[in-house]
């Protein structure tokens, strides 16, 4: 990633879109919208000082929404360019507020509020379309309950929970009881802010506020107008302080999830969806259960599958190892739904192929091995590239020529393709590369030709 | 003299395409709508099957 | 000679990187401290080192005060030292004289809330930085140049593939295949999955655009006898039909393939009844005999075992192939796949899937440990879904074997000096990240020969192979960094060829010369790690930019 | 640069100048940038372990961790473990050592000569093809018999640098140096026989019954 940012033959067009494309193998015509950032490139050094003191916050897409950013970022922390970002959407300054806390904190004076789109043209031999994937919303399988059960969560989401860098420094922290978590801080703050308010009432009457409200709620200090505004106050206290403690109690027998059960063909081979494999979920459900038991020895994972395909070079191995290793067990099943049991514990509903029977089994929290979706934009970057798609929305090719388009000049790689892991990505990635650089070097030849 | 090559999208099929390419001398164009390069990959923590560090 | 010591004159410029360091560090006392150091002739502190500005500024100190050497005490090498580095050689000086100091990264960040003790981390760290600098020495980028010319090792679909993209660029190209016809593979089978193409057709085409190329040398019945020399320059020994010939090669593409498994001794294999998946390829291609109506496909013949553990990736995918043409073929048959688990990844693979349950091709999930058993007019398998045995009827029972390794693949493997995993695949560079390379430089690898793969990965591999192999062929020549191992002490050198064994990217190698046996490094392959130095007995192998002494220096810095 | 680069003796070094604490951090096992670097720095680091722990140093002083760049918080816990582990040790040839100032400097002034010779540095880089594919007679070693025969070459090494170390202060008898070095009398001799050999040291001359021995000097 960081050869790419400081390659001197790639030109680094972060937070842009292709607008147009016109012309023919050999000669394109390419229109690119850079998009503002509100932040000058050359200025910026990444130093990251003005998000420290941006007041706003957003959930941050890089970790799922399961962390926050503010409304400078940078998308994350080791990310190239290193050059920040407004988001528009949040900004309060660009939103008409006062605040343009950043431009004052930045030494390097590259926040610049006016900035604007700017247009690049630029005249190419090929096309590499390498637009990757959208991970499928599995919130559109009802009987899974993606939305409403907290600690039901996909693939990518656990990976981000699994991360040392990510939002739960790589604790195995149940989305349910963080957001417990979340809300005893809410309220912690604010006890600690009527507590404030109540010490100086305290002060002022000299007396404690607790045998005050004894004798007030005993008919005491009926018409005195600021006891009264007292004892409202301590009775908004008390009504968070109760529920506090509750939660309190609730939060103090928390432990990380340690049963965990891995859900495969989550949107893939099935017709409602997609009736492709993804190829890949099989050896990302198994890693993440690995992942899990390297962190917490407990650890015990279930993954439901139809046919687990570990088809790659070591695959099968690994997924052997798994299975001895790390308390992983692979059920033969396809899982009929998932309820909410007590604790927020999701319970998985399935039948087991092998006994031939409808089982149930409560877990802490539940993976979903999501589908290989092509991204949202697809159709309408495949018509301004001008490349047709296969039935399934992906870019359409042939087995003998894998990274050709239905169009010369123009080619893919990726999961843009169809769905593949890393390894066949980079392979195919190569493949694409030779294909236009035979396109590329056309003058060469030509002029090698011309001499000869 | 070489032609450009445009690349669109930044993830590890864009890069690994734009290195090829860079390397051979060609002058790539890599477009990335998000603010960052890195794409999925960079999201997750490890790979399989040797449980390396993604990026 | 004067005193070398004394013509020393280290510059430190003491970044502020806006407040990131500034405001957790005392800057001012850093500089006070950065001056009293041995051979600092000069202390600067800027807002952003790496800010054009603070280019200049450094630019300038070693113009106008003469330094020859510099240390930046800034953020991470990882992201800045290249700038550093250049910005040195645009002044004028040797930029490996140039060193790197974390103060950020590793310093003010992590003591946010201790200025106190993050500035006394700071002076240590600086004062390493320093003393290494004091010890640095200029290097020169390496280069060497690069034989235009291609190997390509293996005339199936993945060699012949690449072969055809070099030609396509410009390349000349050397093809050498073993047997006597280009194809591989191709030449025994039938139709290809799933778009059942015709492997005949295919192979012919791909043969005639090879070998009518002008840019193609092909030598048929030929093998590969000796590989001498490194990353663009290569001489290479190839045995053919007519006579040895010697060439000269810049970059090798490993093509070489592998075979299908036989299956001898198991599920009462006799290539006739009981017969492989590639043997049904060539009845297939031959048209199947009408007498055959019951065909049973056991999965998993010889491999996901102890003896092979791993999964062959494409014997799924042939055997439903293989059963819709039969379906084809004899429209009355009846097909039966006994499988473990149905490896059909991906969305071609799954619909063809979904395509041979429409037209009854019948799947039995059978149980590792309860296999099926052929008998003279039947199989007997336990299905392991419904919970019982059942016998199949069977004139014709098809293995799925795997595909394993070349027999030969460790002769090639040490005649290139890169290795085989334990399943006698050639082993890539990184399993992820380089699927295509080897760790040693010039040397690449596609198709069956890294791990079975069907038509569409081996021709995505061949291209890709030639992608990769072709940087050094459009360069012309390669570069490296300097910073790598070198003979310093070659009287110490006893050739004994402990480092040789442990040289990751077969960067050494032990010559004859005029004084004994001695190591020599090739210098483009060697990546710099530093093993060998830290091996080496008789202390005779350094490593640029990292010396023991400097090291040395750094460690003694620290603890005074 | 790797793990892969550090040498033995500068670890050995580093402890003799004075340090507390040495942390080596490489990638975690399969994903080293550099193939195999890490695998050859944990055998080395392992092997150095043992011989400090051999003259007398705590081996927690000595540790080697696996972390990738992406793990911070990993590597914040072990920084944090590993400081803890070294306050709690105090400075080195205190009470957290067997051995104390000024005496185990000397001994690793001892280590450090057994880290640079040839002895220990073959065998440790012969450890992938002892422990894989046998030595020259076809004699495969499992990790704990390649461990165990490091340690007889450990203590073996360590006496006869005692032994030169001693000496050099002057010509003795094998009962002195037995006493000095408290080392059974038996392996002084068959050291001194094997250095004799190596012509390393020779006989002064005979006090009585008794040979005395001093050092041959050695060219550099």
């Amino acid at each position: 990633m960081l050869d790419v940012g400081r390659h001197p033959n790639i030109e680094l067009l972060a937070y842009s879109e292709v607008e147009n494309v016109e012309g023919e193998a050999g000669d394109f015509k390419v229109t690119v919208r850079r998009k503002t950032r509100y932040v000058e490139e050359d200025k910026c050094t990444g130093c990251g000082a003005c998000a420290e003191k941006c007041p706003t916050v957003v959930p941050d897409a890089f970790n799922e929404g399961l962390g926050d950013r503010r409304a400078i970022y940078s998308y994350f922390a080791q990310g190239i360019p290193s050059t920040h970002t407004i988001d528009p959407d949040h900004c309060r300054q660009l939103n008409g507020k006062k605040c343009g806390i950043c431009a004052k904190t930045c030494q390097a004076e590259a926040i610049n509020f006016d900035k604007e789109d700017r247009i690049v043209e630029l005249n190419v031999g090929a096309i590499i379309v390498a637009a990757g994937y959208d991970v499928f919303d599995p919130g559109r399988i009802p009987e899974y309950r993606y939305n409403e059960i907290p600690n039901v969560v996909t693939a990518i989401e656990f990976e981000r929970l699994l991360s040392a860098s990510g939002p739960t420094g790589g604790h195995m922290d149940r989305p349910s009881d963080r957001a417990v978590v979340a809300e005893i801080e809410a309220l912690e703050k604010k006890v600690r802010k009527s507590q404030k308010a109540l010490d100086k009432l305290e002060e002022k009457f000299n007396e404690p506020s607790a045998a005050f409200y004894k004798k007030f709620q005993a008919g005491q200090y009926q018409d005195d107008e600021d006891r009264q505004k007292w004892a409202d106050k301590y009775a908004a206290h008390l009504a968070v302080i109760e529920p506090l403690e509750e939660l309190k109690k609730k939060a103090a027998g928390f432990t990380v999830a340690k049963r965990l059960a891995f859900i495969q063909c989550v949107g893939s081979r099935d017709f409602r969806f997609y009736p492709f494999c993804s190829g890949y979920c099989c050896m990302h459900s198994i890693k993440e259960a690995m992942i899990a038991h390297e962190h917490e020895p407990e650890t015990t994972s279930s993954i439901f599958g139809m046919d687990i395909r570990a088809v790659g070079k070591g695959f099968e191995e690994y997924k052997i190892r798994g299975g001895n290793n790390s308390n992983i067990t692979y059920v033969r099943g396809r899982v009929a739904e998932i309820t909410e049991g007590p604790n927020n514990n999701p319970i998985v509903t399935y039948e087991d192929t092998r006994e031939r029977k409808v089982k149930s089994q409560e877990f802490d929290m539940v993976v979903l091995a999501t589908a290989c979706a092509p991204i949202k934009g697809i159709a309408a970057l495949a018509k301004t590239v001008g490349v047709e798609l296969d039935k399934y929305n992906f870019i359409k090719t042939s087995s003998l020529s894998p990274v050709d388009t239905t169009t010369p000049g123009i080619f893919v790689c990726g999961c843009a393709e169809s769905p593949m892991d890393v390894p066949e990505s980079v392979a195919q990635a190569s493949s694409a590369a030779e294909r236009a650089a035979e396109i590329a070097f056309q003058p060469e030849l030509e002029k090698e030709k011309a001499v000869a | 003299m070489t032609k450009d090559v445009l690349v669109i999208g930044g993830g590890i099929a864009g890069m690994q395409a734009s290195l090829d390419l860079g390397d051979m001398g060609i002058k790539v164009h890599l477009v990335e709508k998000l603010p960052s390069i890195g794409g999925k990959m960079a999201q997750l923590d490890k790979t399989f099957p040797t449980n390396d560090c993604a990026i | 000679m004067p005193d070398k010591k004394e013509d020393i004159r280290i510059g430190v410029f003491l970044c502020h990187c806006g407040s990131n360091i500034a405001g957790y560090l005392n800057m001012e006392e850093l500089e006070e401290f950065s001056k009293k150091l041995p051979h600092v002739t000069f202390v600067q502190r800027n807002l952003y080192s790496c800010s054009e500005g603070g280019i200049n500024e450094i630019k300038k100190g070693i113009k106008e005060q003469n330094l020859n050497r510099v240390v930046v005490a800034s953020c991470t090498p990882r992201t800045h030292e290249p700038l550093f580095r250049s910005s040195c050689g645009e002044a004028g000086l040797n930029p490996y004289l140039f060193e790197m100091v974390n103060i950020r990264d590793q310093c003010s960040w992590v003591h946010m809330q201790e200025k106190e003790d993050g500035t006394t981390k700071a002076k240590d760290l600086i004062r390493m930085g320093v003393a290494k600098a004091a010890l640095l020495e200029p290097q020169e980028p390496i280069m060497s140049e690069v034989q235009i010319r291609a190997l390509v090792i293996g005339g199936g679909i993945a060699g012949m593939t690449a072969t055809l993209a070099f030609a396509n660029r410009g390349y000349e190209v050397v093809l050498v295949e073993k047997e006597e016809a280009l194809g591989g593979m191709l030449n025994h089978l039938s139709k290809l999955g799933p778009t059942m193409t015709d492997a005949s057709a295919l192979a012919e085409e791909k043969v005639r655009a090879v070998t009518g190329h002008s840019k193609i040398t092909v030598f048929t019945k030929a093998k590969v006898t000796l590989v001498q020399g490194f990353i663009g320059k290569y001489k290479v020994d190839i045995e053919t039909e007519s006579g040895n010939k010697n060439i000269d090669i810049g970059v090798i593409v490993v093509a070489t393939g592998g075979r299908a498994f036989v299956p001898e001794g198991l599920y009462g294999y006799d290539g006739k009844r009981v017969i492989t998946q590639l043997e049904l390829e060539v009845l297939l291609k031959n048209g199947l005999a009408s007498a055959i109506k019951n065909v049973v496909m056991i999965q998993c013949v010889g491999s996901r075992n102890e003896e092979r553990p791993y999964c062959s990736r494409i014997c799924c995918q042939t055997a439903v192939k293989n059963a819709m043409l039969i379906r084809e073929q004899n429209p009355d048959a009846k097909v039966s796949i006994l499988y473990r688990d149905m490896q059909m990844y991906g969305v071609e693979n799954e619909e063809m899937f979904r395509d041979s349950k429409v037209k009854r091709v019948r799947y039995i999930n059978y149980d590792p440990a309860n296999p099926p058993e052929v008998e003279p007019d039947n199989v007997r398998v336990y299905h392991a879904l419904l919970g019982r045995d059942m016998d199949l009827a069977a004139d014709l029972v098809v293995l799925s074997t795997p595909i394993v390794a070349q027999d030969d693949a460790n002769v090639v493997s040490q005649l290139l000096r890169v290795p085989i995993d334990e399943n006698g695949f050639f082993m890539e560079g990184h399993v992820k990240l380089k699927p295509l390379d080897f760790a040693t430089s010039g040397i690449f690898l596609c198709g069956s020969a890294r791990f079975p793969a069907n038509i569409r990965e081996a021709v995505a591999q061949g291209l890709g192979a030639a992608s990769r192999a072709s940087i050094p062929l459009a360069k012309g020549s390669v570069v490296v960094e300097p910073i790598i191992s070198v003979l310093a002490n070659e009287d110490a050198c006893r050739g004994c060829g402990l480092c040789v064994a442990l040289c990751p990217y077969g960067a050494l190698e032990i010559q004859n010369t005029e004084k004994g046996r001695k190591v020599h490094v090739i210098d483009v392959a060697c990546k710099g790690c530093g093993v060998c130095a830290a091996t080496c007995y008789q202390h005779a192998l350094s490593i640029n930019s990292f010396t023991d002494k400097q090291i040395e220096a750094q460690v003694e810095a620290f603890l005074n | 640069m790797c793990t892969g680069r550090v040498d033995p003796v500068i670890v050995a070094e580093a402890f003799k100048k004075g340090l507390d604490g040495l942390l080596v951090v490489g990638c975690h096992f399969g994903e080293c940038n550099y193939v195999s670097g890490n695998f050859q720095a944990k055998a080395k680091l392992d092997m150095t372990r043992r011989l400090i722990k051999h003259v007398g140093v705590n081996e927690e002083r000595l540790s080697f961790q696996q972390c990738s760049s992406g793990e911070g918080a990993l590597f914040a816990e072990i920084v944090g473990k590993f400081s803890k582990t070294i306050r709690e040790l105090g400075p080195i040839g205190g009470d957290g050592d067997r051995v104390k100032a000024p005496e185990i400097f000397k001994k690793l002034e001892a280590a450090e000569a057994v880290l640079a010779g040839e002895k220990i540095r073959w065998v440790i880089g012969k450890r992938t093809p002892f422990i894989e594919s046998g030595n020259m007679y076809g004699e495969v070693f499992t990790e704990h018999e390649f461990n165990r025969a490091i340690d007889m070459i450990i203590v073996e090494e360590i006496e006869v640098q005692e032994i030169l170390g001693k000496l050099k202060e002057g010509a003795q008898s094998v009962k002195d140096l037995a006493k000095a070095l408290s080392i059974p009398s038996e392996r002084v001799f068959r050291n001194i026989t094997a250095l004799k050999r190596k012509g390393m040291i020779k006989l002064e001359k005979v006090s009585g019954r008794t040979p005395i021995f001093q050092l041959v000097p050695q060219e550099v």
